[in-house]
């Protein structure tokens, strides 16, 4: 019992590495999105992909820390999370029809680049 | 404190004060007549003073004391000797003359009250300069004679000319004030002592301390800017845009005195070294010669008289400067007789121009029987001013030609220097009283004829007191030479004074020399004059002209300067600060050597690097991000990284506000810049961009260093040993950052709370109230960009 | 602690874990922003509330699963509501997609 | 953004979060959490409601003005500190009373008290703040 | 206190005797400003009433104060802790003559602004908080004057910050907003520096109660990294106190606001500055004065000059009244250079002096923009005769701020002279004098131009052109009776100033000769 | 660990003050809030770090039985985090409302209360 | 309906605060007890469908969680492509339902449903824009949703 015991924790220890390893590059993945852009509205989606993984994050830390207090965090996450990407969504619309001129700028770059951007 | 004797003084002191406060509504109730009752005040002064005399006299020393700020060692007090009672005597009967004189030349005037106000308040600190014992206190009424001369100067305020008058002499009394409370500063420290009196029985104390050159220079600083010494001589002259009884009575009879009575004052514990007898007689030697030579240059009898001011405060100076005895005996003599004469000369050339209509001597001619009675005094002070016999002047010009011949040498050039001033005086004191009332009467502005008691009562009682002093001489020394010349000395001294020398000696050749050259001088008067016009035009500069260009420069100076320093750019500024703080971090970190020398690897898990790697990356994205848009975007990245540290590193409850407050802040940001209507690109020249880039690296540095060093250091947490020990077990909470919050350190939290209410309070009194004004053409600026927002609204 | 337990809740990590990944890879890859929305608001939700549920089953606490339940629930609600947000907002502004989209119906309408 | 599906979403998102607000200030002095976050979720709430239905829906759902709520969270927060002083001890000592409601016991102390000040401040603050820049002109 | 069910020793934590109800004074003046404060914003819509409940609990601060002062004379320094935690545990209140005083003084002037605000804030003005703001930024102000805790005292820096911001756009002109930008990133940029001092302090002695820092540093020495964090210190409260070079936001930002708020900020922000520096550098790092002795002459000195040339150099009379507040800060610092026992008397002194002096001076420049329709020099005149009585009041507070007698500014400037001089600091008593006498000359222009002057630039002489018709309201009490009373003050302190030369000796001897502070904290342990 | 996390606080100052010093007065915001961040690192490291073990009592247990991260700079960081939040609201309305008063981000154009080409000081008397 | 559920939720606290406790397993069972009180007053107030709808909202959650599976799996397959070829293309989508509630349930699920995507709905409620990242047919696409989770809302709330 106690074997099998050990096995299982090492087994839920070396997942828990593994999933940090993968969201940590799935962090520099995105991170990598929003500093290429090349659209305002890339990086917002990059930016709430972000807090989606940084949700799993805290979970995976969670498990690995037996604090589970951290469940709070995540939510919490999750909310102002929603939040920030809806305010940044009105952000997008209304400077789009105030015609800001980054915008206009990053529109006509990615018509003549012919597709939304790399 | 007593109502009588000595004790009184301070009530004699405060008494003007009172007045000062009483005059306006006196005024508005009797007009001009307010003046005969007010008169009352300085006169009771005098009488009170009067009254010390004989006790004085025969070498008494009062020095009644009130406590004033003890926990500084400030008193109230007074001394009283023979020079102090003299000063007070003058100040207070030629006082009384002044109100008197002052009710009737400004009769009518909306604001003579405000006048007789300002005169009193003058009077009050007079009287406190000359008797103060107390440095600090001698110091205030010192202090308040420049201020209340700058208003009685500027009186006629509306001209420019008083304006820059009434400046000038305050900045430059003024000036030379601060110089003296140094200087009373130094002595206070050198003797340990706070009063006159007890310095004065310091002995050699100051002459022979290392600081001696640096006190002298001080109170010279003092007493040669209020006495109006070359080249601080100009103020007095313009100080004459003054009324007729302001010039009479500041800058002849007393305040002028007030540098002089200073060092005659001081003389028994500066005087007699070196540097005194030096720079004294030089200072002054240079002003008698300068204010005569500049006094006939004159056409405005006021201008002249006030030159010959300079002048004999020039001679003033130069005879105490010698710190010979007969020299300083012809000084008592000369101070005395001075006030007189010219204390009636000034209110005759009042009297002048109030009923002629002008002061312009070549203008003025045959006034005599229009006159008679100013006439009259006008002869008695001009002649006692000329040093002529039966006048206490003529007594004067004696003792002070016999003080300065005796000693032989160097005095010779001094003597040439006095015979020359007096001769010159002389021809003023002609010009002044004779030329407007003698010759063939000239047409005047205005028809003139007797003014009223009120204005001729002062020249007639001053005139005829110089005669009376001559007259009385032994009674003159006894009860006044004396005294003061003992109190000058420090030691008691025994004056005899005649009127009638009992010698032939070198004196009174002096004497007719002066009186021949004078009257040789007065026949070319205009020559003399045109002379001197070639030479000043020649000069072409002047201190007058310097006071000018000094203040200008100042201003000019200053304005440059603060353009330099307050340039009005926020990027400027901020560099300037970082430049400061990053001198601040790298300075003391290198001068004491506490650059931390080495760098633990620590044992960080993969994630835990790359935490701190995507926050770095995240500032990386802020800093290369080609438009603001984009760093706002960008910001968030560094927050959550943030947040996560704090995470992994204990502290969820930061973590949670973290996450919170940093999404928050991008959520404000961004309904914010819904409204902003950007120029895309950050244009940031190379220059700056490395400067700001080297400024922002020293800081980094600075502070990575700093902590580095300090957390190197053992740590004291028995704070947070104490928190944890009670958190539970006293205040009820397993949360100990909470606990920490609410309880063991709710003050913090009270006042943080009390920031987040005024946040909303700022943002909503932002967002709220508009501007009154150049509102709409800030609109137009924005309101193609609302106009599109709100259409844009409506469609969602 | 139970070993299944422990071990499922492993599994579950790594899967979100891939999920997560896998929403990334696709934010990168993906051509327009339209495109890479899919990938987020689809595979990210997924990856981050099965780590919960992860957290979940280890937590062994009414309260946590409850908890974190909830939090599921409350993604599953927000995740299409953003990106129908973002996209509408994304799509008003003027951004089209990519020249390979070759139905744009809205386009019909704009004006 | 007024869309319909956002509209109909967002009350309930709201309440969702104002629950797990007071939850989260309530259990603040034993877990993560007290009135500064609860405050800020709160707030959140409301910025969402806002964004959804129009600020006049979260103006009439709050029906206070929040700087007032604001205000009044300061004024308890002020208040709470207040008790020790019947107690012959310094201002702030936390004071405790264990009510007994139906057979329940519970505690309530001026740390408490405090912490709902702290509360009611974030959330006015921060709910006027995101308000104020969510509508135009007019109060 | 609810008993506990583990067993502990409450003694070890907290302090068991009783509290005197006097000592509660330490905390009233918080309280009341927070509580009236608070009420007056729930009422916030009530615009009529405002002004009477602000003066109600300025007026109690006022005696809250006093009382405060009064007690802190007969028993010297008093302590509180709150929360009843022993110290250095819980936040110390801990009052000495120093707080107490400056805590009285600017309570004075908020009351007086509180009444000129009648006037002067319109009802837009009190619906945005002009008198939450006025009463909070009392609570920064009080908060700092008494914390007995370093972080305390950044917290209450904030509080007077954001009340200071709030009032400083009170109505949103355009250059309110421009002046209050830079108001705001350069104070923001002055905290955070002190912030950041704080934590790496608390990283290196582990404490943050004042009293405690005084033992820990002196214990320490300042052989570690003290000293770059007591210069950190330095840079910070320098840049609240307005001294050069660090001085940019005060002459970009005063000029702007509602004068009496202005007026507010001239008496009381750059003092806090002040008086953070004298309780840091005087009593907590004693040593690192010591160090730093040449470098806070030199900026004392700069600050003095840069100060009155500025003021020299100015068109408004608003901003020359600003660019007077640096000077006078200089002379403060002039003072903690100097280090000595009646040096501190002497800057406590000039800062009671310059509370006063600048508030009534920038309340009378508002009389003279209601009188004479105008802030500039070139535009003013004839005010003389306008009001003669104005005239005497601006004429008086001229002179007080140039130092003479028998004002308030003469006795701090005697003292900072003498002790320069006694301590051999000639340039610096130098530097005073020169900059009384800029002074003067910078009040004289204004008098001549303002006063004297017949009507603006350009008019002939000798006539008065100046049509003065005085704004509505200029001759209400509510505009006079707070002058009136800072003046009278000012006259008082030049006349009588006994009670503040004793009251400033203390406060300068507690912080020189810190034991009674120590003990006040820690009881009679402490050696 | 407090060694590696210092440079990275350096790194996040430096960033902060390169743009504070900028013209663009977003990017100052911007500065602003990484500087909040600089900050509340920079007292979290002061107080020492320790991987977590997060300063809460566990529910059998009256004191904490093994050594946990430092509560105080924990609840100092919060009050300075709090406070900063408010700050950087308001300098971000205080931005927006500047922009739309005086048309422009850049402070070297915002030049109402201090204007360019101030005339000199008055002279004479 | 929605001032049921809030009553329902006050009764939940109003529980919690009775007993002293607002873990939420005691909210929780607060909740189920004031359903349960909601239910037993059903006739009072109205309350018959509430309990019934309740459940339905539950059983839509877990379609929706079933629908993000196979979404997830559907786009890893995509991105994980060595080459990504598509055609995506955004669609008008003629609506049936015409409540709130359920336009907002149906864009919901639309998004979770692999390979879509709600963009908007337009003024007059009766077309739904959804972005496809992969839509070969149009029309096969639009069937699939009228099919699927359409009928199925409309059977759930009808
Ligand atoms: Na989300
Ligand atoms: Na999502």
């Amino acid at each position: 019992m106690s074997g099998v015991l050990g096995y299982s924790s090492l087994f839920l220890d070396i997942c828990v590495n593994i999933s940090l390893a993968i969201l940590t590059v799935s962090f520099f993945l995105i991170v990598v999105r929003i500093v290429r852009g090349p659209t305002l509205p890339d990086r917002v989606v990059a930016l709430d992909m972000l807090v989606a993984v940084g949700i799993g994050f805290i979970a995976a830390i969670g498990v690995q820390t037996d604090y589970f207090l951290y469940v709070d965090i995540a939510i919490a996450l999750g909310l102002v999370g929603f939040l920030a990407t809806v305010a940044f969504a009105r952000f997008v619309l209304n400077r789009g029809l105030a015609r800001d001129a980054t915008i206009v700028d990053e529109i006509s770059q990615t018509q003549t680049e012919g597709e939304g951007g790399r | 404190m007593a109502l009588t004797g000595s004790e009184a003084t301070v009530f004699a002191v405060l008494a003007p004060f009172a007045a000062a406060l009483v005059a306006p509504a006196l005024t508005r109730l009797m007009g001009a007549n307010a003046a005969w009752p007010l008169a009352l005040v300085p006169a009771g002064i005098f009488l009170f003073f009067a009254g010390l005399v004989p006790d004085v006299a025969a070498g008494a020393r009062y020095t009644p004391t009130l406590e004033w700020v003890p926990s500084y060692g400030v008193t109230l007090s007074f001394y009283i000797d023979g020079l102090s009672t003299l000063f007070a005597l003058l100040i207070s009967g030629i006082g009384t003359f002044i109100i008197l004189y002052a009710g009737g030349y400004l009769k009518g005037h909306p604001h003579q009250g405000r006048f007789l106000s300002f005169l009193f308040m003058f009077m009050g600190a007079m009287l406190g300069l000359v008797l103060g014992n107390d440095l600090i206190t001698l110091f205030i009424f010192w202090e308040l004679t420049s201020i209340t001369s700058f208003l009685l100067i500027g009186f006629d305020h509306l001209r420019a000319a008083s304006r820059r008058a009434a400046i000038q002499a305050l900045v430059v009394t003024g000036g030379g004030g601060l110089s003296l409370l140094a200087g009373f500063l130094v002595i206070m420290s050198v003797t340990g002592e706070a009063s006159m009196s007890a310095v004065l029985a310091s002995g050699d104390v100051l002459r022979e301390h290392a600081l001696y050159p640096l006190i002298l220079l001080l109170v010279l600083g003092g007493a040669f800017t209020k006495s109006a010494q070359f080249p601080f001589h100009f103020w007095l002259p313009n100080a004459m845009e003054a009324p007729t009884p302001v010039s009479a009575f500041l800058h002849s009879a007393t305040m002028v005195k007030a540098g002089v009575y200073l060092l005659m004052r001081m003389h028994p514990v500066l005087g007699d070294t070196v540097l005194w007898t030096t720079i004294l007689p030089l200072f002054g030697g240079a002003t008698l010669i300068v204010g005569t030579l500049l006094a006939v240059r004159q056409t405005d009898l006021k201008l002249m008289l006030a030159y010959t001011t300079v002048a004999s405060l020039g001679l003033l100076v130069m005879l105490t400067g010698t710190s010979w005895e007969k020299a300083i005996e012809g000084a008592a003599l000369y101070l005395l007789a001075h006030s007189l004469f010219k204390g009636a000369l000034f209110m005759v050339a009042g009297t002048i121009d109030h009923e002629a209509g002008t002061r312009d001597v070549t203008r003025l001619g045959g006034l005599r029987k229009a006159m008679p009675i100013t006439f009259a005094a006008a002869c008695l002070a001009a002649l006692s001013m000329s040093g002529l016999p039966p006048f206490v002047g003529f007594i004067a010009k004696e003792y002070l030609y016999a003080g300065i011949w005796g000693e032989g040498g160097v005095p010779l050039t001094l003597t040439a220097v006095a015979v020359i001033g007096n001769a010159l005086m002389l021809v003023i004191a002609a010009a002044v009283a004779i030329k407007p009332f003698l010759g063939p009467k000239v047409d005047t502005p205005k028809h003139a004829h007797e003014g009223p008691l009120l204005l001729y009562a002062g020249p007639v009682v001053l005139s005829l007191t110089g005669l009376a002093a001559a007259l009385l001489a032994h009674d003159t020394g006894v009860y006044f030479i004396s005294p003061v010349v003992s109190s000058i000395l420090g030691n008691q001294v025994a004056v005899d004074v005649h009127l009638v020398p009992g010698y032939i000696g070198a004196a009174l050749i002096l004497s007719v020399v002066t009186v021949v050259l004078g009257i040789v001088l007065f026949l070319k008067i205009d020559a003399l004059r045109d002379a001197m016009a070639r030479l000043l035009a020649a000069i072409g500069w002047g201190p007058d002209k310097g006071f000018d260009q000094a203040i200008a420069g100042i201003v000019a100076f200053s304005g440059w300067l603060t353009r330099r320093l307050q340039g009005g750019r926020m990027d400027v500024y901020m560099t300037m600060t970082f430049l400061v703080t990053a001198a601040a971090l790298l300075v003391p970190l290198t001068l004491t050597g506490n650059w931390p020398d080495t760098l633990e690897m620590p044992g960080f898990r993969f994630y835990e690097w790359g935490v701190l790697a995507i926050a770095l990356s995240g500032l990386f994205a802020v800093l290369v991000a080609r438009t603001r848009l984009t760093a706002i975007v960008s910001l968030g990245i560094q927050g959550f990284a943030v947040a996560l540290v704090f995470m992994l590193f204990g502290a969820p409850d930061l973590s949670f506000t973290q996450f919170m407050v940093e999404t928050l802040s991008v959520v404000i940001l961004a309904l914010v810049m819904t409204r902003l209507n950007l120029q895309p690109r950050d244009h940031r020249p190379m220059l700056p961009r490395l400067f700001h880039g080297a400024i922002a690296l020293a800081i980094g540095v600075g502070l990575a260093g700093l902590l580095i060093r300090i957390t190197q250091m053992p740590f004291d947490r028995s704070l947070s040993d104490f928190f944890e020990q009670y958190s539970r077990t006293i205040a009820h909470g397993r949360n100990i950052v909470n606990v920490i919050l609410v309880d063991f350190r709710g003050f913090d939290t009270f006042g943080e709370i009390a920031v987040v209410m005024l946040a909303g309070l700022c943002v909503l009194a932002l967002i709220r109230v508009r501007p009154t004004k150049d509102r709409a053409a800030a609109l137009d600026h924005a309101a193609g960009d609302e106009a599109l927002q709100k259409s844009g609204e409506a469609r969602l | 602690m139970i070993p299944v337990f422990e071990i499922a809740v492993g599994v579950v990590l790594v899967v979100g874990s891939i999920f997560s990944l896998i929403a990334s890879i696709g934010l990168l890859r993906l051509k327009d922003v339209y495109m890479r929305m899919h990938a987020g608001s689809k595979a990210g939700t997924l990856g981050s509330g099965l780590m919960l549920i992860a957290l979940a089953i280890h937590a062994h606490q009414i309260d946590v699963i409850t908890r974190a339940l909830a939090g599921v629930v409350f993604f599953l609600l927000t995740a299409p509501v953003a990106a129908h947000l973002l996209a509408k907002a994304a799509y008003e502004a003027g951004y089209r997609p990519c020249s390979d989209t070759h139905i744009d119906e809205m386009a019909k309408n704009d004006d | 953004m007024r869309t319909i599906i956002f509209r109909t979403i967002a009350p309930y998102l709201a309440a969702l979060m104002v629950l797990f607000s007071i939850f989260v200030l309530l259990r603040g002095h034993n877990e993560p959490g007290g009135g500064f976050i609860g405050g800020l979720i709160a707030a959140s709430a409301f910025a969402i409601y806002g964004i959804a239905c129009g600020v006049a829906a979260v103006r009439r759902a709050i029906s206070l003005h929040p700087m007032s709520i604001s205000a009044a969270g300061l004024f308890v927060a002020g208040l709470s500190g207040l008790p020790s002083l019947f107690m012959a001890q310094p201002f702030m000592t936390s004071q405790w009373w264990y009510l007994n409601l139906f057979g329940v016991e519970v505690p309530l102390s001026t740390p408490l008290f405090f912490d709902i000040g702290v509360y009611l401040v974030v959330v006015g603050s921060i709910t006027s703040i995101a308000l104020a820049l969510e509508e135009r002109e007019s109060d | 206190m609810a008993a506990s069910n583990y067993n502990v020793d409450l003694s070890l934590a907290m302090r068991m005797d009783p509290v005197a109800p006097g000592d509660w004074l330490l905390v009233a003046p918080l309280v009341i400003t927070v509580l009236g404060g608070a009420l007056c914003l729930m009422t916030r819509k009530n615009t009529d009433a405002q002004p009477k409940v602000a003066i109600i609990f300025l007026s109690l601060l006022v005696a809250a104060c006093a009382g405060l002062l009064a007690r802190v004379l007969d028993k010297g320094v008093i302590t509180m802790v709150a929360g009843n935690w022993l110290p250095p545990f819980g936040i110390a209140f801990t009052v000495d003559a120093l707080g107490a005083t400056l805590a009285l003084t600017s309570s004075v002037v908020a009351l007086a602004a509180a009444v000129y605000g009648i006037g002067d804030v319109d009802s837009s003005g009190r619906r945005y908080g002009f008198y939450p703001f006025l009463m909070l930024l009392m609570t920064g102000v009080c908060g700092a004057f008494l914390t007995g805790d370093i972080f305390n005292l950044y917290v209450w820096f904030e509080v007077l910050l954001i009340s200071s911001f709030g009032l400083l756009v009170l109505g949103n002109e355009r250059a309110q907003l421009d002046g209050a930008v830079k108001y705001a990133l350069l104070n923001i940029i002055a905290t955070t520096l002190f912030l950041i001092a704080t934590g790496l302090l608390y990283g290196i002695l582990g404490t943050l109660n004042m009293a405690d820092i005084a033992i820990k540093a002196r214990e320490a020495g300042l052989q570690g990294p003290l000293m770059t964090v007591a210069v950190l210190y330095f840079l910070a409260f320098a840049m609240k106190a307005a001294a050069f070079p660090v001085n940019f936001w005060l002459p970009a930002s005063y000029h702007t606001p509602r004068i009496v708020i202005a007026a507010v900020f001239a008496g009381l922000l750059t003092k806090v500055g002040v008086y953070a520096l004298l309780r840091i550098f005087a009593l907590l790092l004693p040593d690192a004065r010591v160090a730093l002795a040449d470098v806070i002459a030199l900026v004392a000195i700069a600050t003095m000059l840069t100060g009155v040339l500025g003021a020299l150099a100015q068109t408004d009379i608003r901003r020359l009244l600003g660019y007077l507040v640096i000077s006078g800060i200089g002379s403060m610092l002039a003072g903690l250079a100097i280090g000595t026992t009646p040096a501190l008397a002497g800057t406590i002194f000039y800062a009671v002096h310059s509370i006063l002096v600048m508030t009534a001076l920038y309340m009378a420049a508002g009389v003279m923009r209601g009188l004479g329709g105008s802030y500039s020099l070139r535009e003013l005149g004839g005010l003389y005769r306008a009001s003669p009585a104005f005239a005497a009041v601006f004429l008086m507070l001229g002179f007080a701020v140039s130092g003479l007698p028998p004002f308030s500014g003469f006795w701090p400037k005697v003292l900072l002279v003498d002790a320069a001089l006694v301590g051999g600091h000639g340039w610096i008593a130098a530097s005073i004098l020169v900059t009384g006498l800029l002074t003067t000359i910078a009040m004289g222009r204004v008098w001549i131009y303002a006063f004297w002057r017949g009507g603006a630039e350009g008019t002939a002489d000798g006539q008065l052109t100046s049509v003065l018709v005085p704004a509505p309201g200029m001759t209400s009490a509510s505009i006079w009776l707070p002058i009136g009373l800072l003046l009278g003050l000012v006259i008082l302190l030049g006349v009588q100033p006994e009670f503040m030369m004793q009251v400033s000796g203390r406060g300068a001897s507690t912080l020189t000769e810190p034991l009674g502070y120590l003990r006040s904290v820690f009881g009679g342990a402490v050696q | 660990m407090e060694g590696v996390f210092s440079i990275v606080i350096g790194i996040f100052f430096a960033v902060a003050v390169y743009l504070l010093m900028s013209r663009q007065l977003v990017r100052v915001l911007l500065g602003i809030a990484i500087l909040g961040n600089a900050v509340n690192l920079l007292i979290f490291t002061s107080g020492r770090l320790l991987r977590e073990v997060p300063p809460i009592i566990p529910e059998a247990l009256q004191v904490p039985d093994e050594t946990i991260a430092n509560p105080l700079p924990q609840a100092l960081i919060l009050t300075a985090i709090v406070i900063s939040f408010s700050f950087f609201a308001f300098l971000l309305v205080l931005a927006f409302r500047a922009y739309q008063e005086l048309g422009t981000d850049d402070t070297s154009e915002m030049r109402v209360a201090e204007p360019t080409g101030e005339t000199s000081p008055p002279q004479g008397y | 309906m929605t001032s049921l559920f809030l009553i329902n939720i006050l009764l939940a606290l109003a529980w919690g605060a009775v007993t002293g406790s607002f873990a939420e397993v005691n909210l929780l069972f607060g909740f189920l007890l004031g359903t349960f009180a909601l239910y037993i007053i059903r006739e009072q107030v109205g309350t018959s469908r509430y309990t019934r709808r309740l459940w339905q909202i539950v059983s839509l959650a877990l379609l929706f969680v079933y629908e993000l599976l196979l979404s997830a799996l559907r786009v890893a397959v995509i991105v994980l492509r060595p080459k990504i070829e598509l055609k995506p293309g955004i669609i008008a989508y003629p609506l049936t339902v015409d409540r709130d509630f359920e336009i907002t349930m149906l864009a919901n699920l639309i998004t979770l449903t692999p390979g879509t995507l709600s963009v908007d709905v337009s003024d007059d409620r009766k077309t739904l824009y959804v972005h496809c990242i992969d839509v070969p047919d149009k029309q096969a696409t639009i069937d699939d949703i009228k099919n699927g989770f359409e009928r199925k809302i409309l059977e759930a709330f009808r």
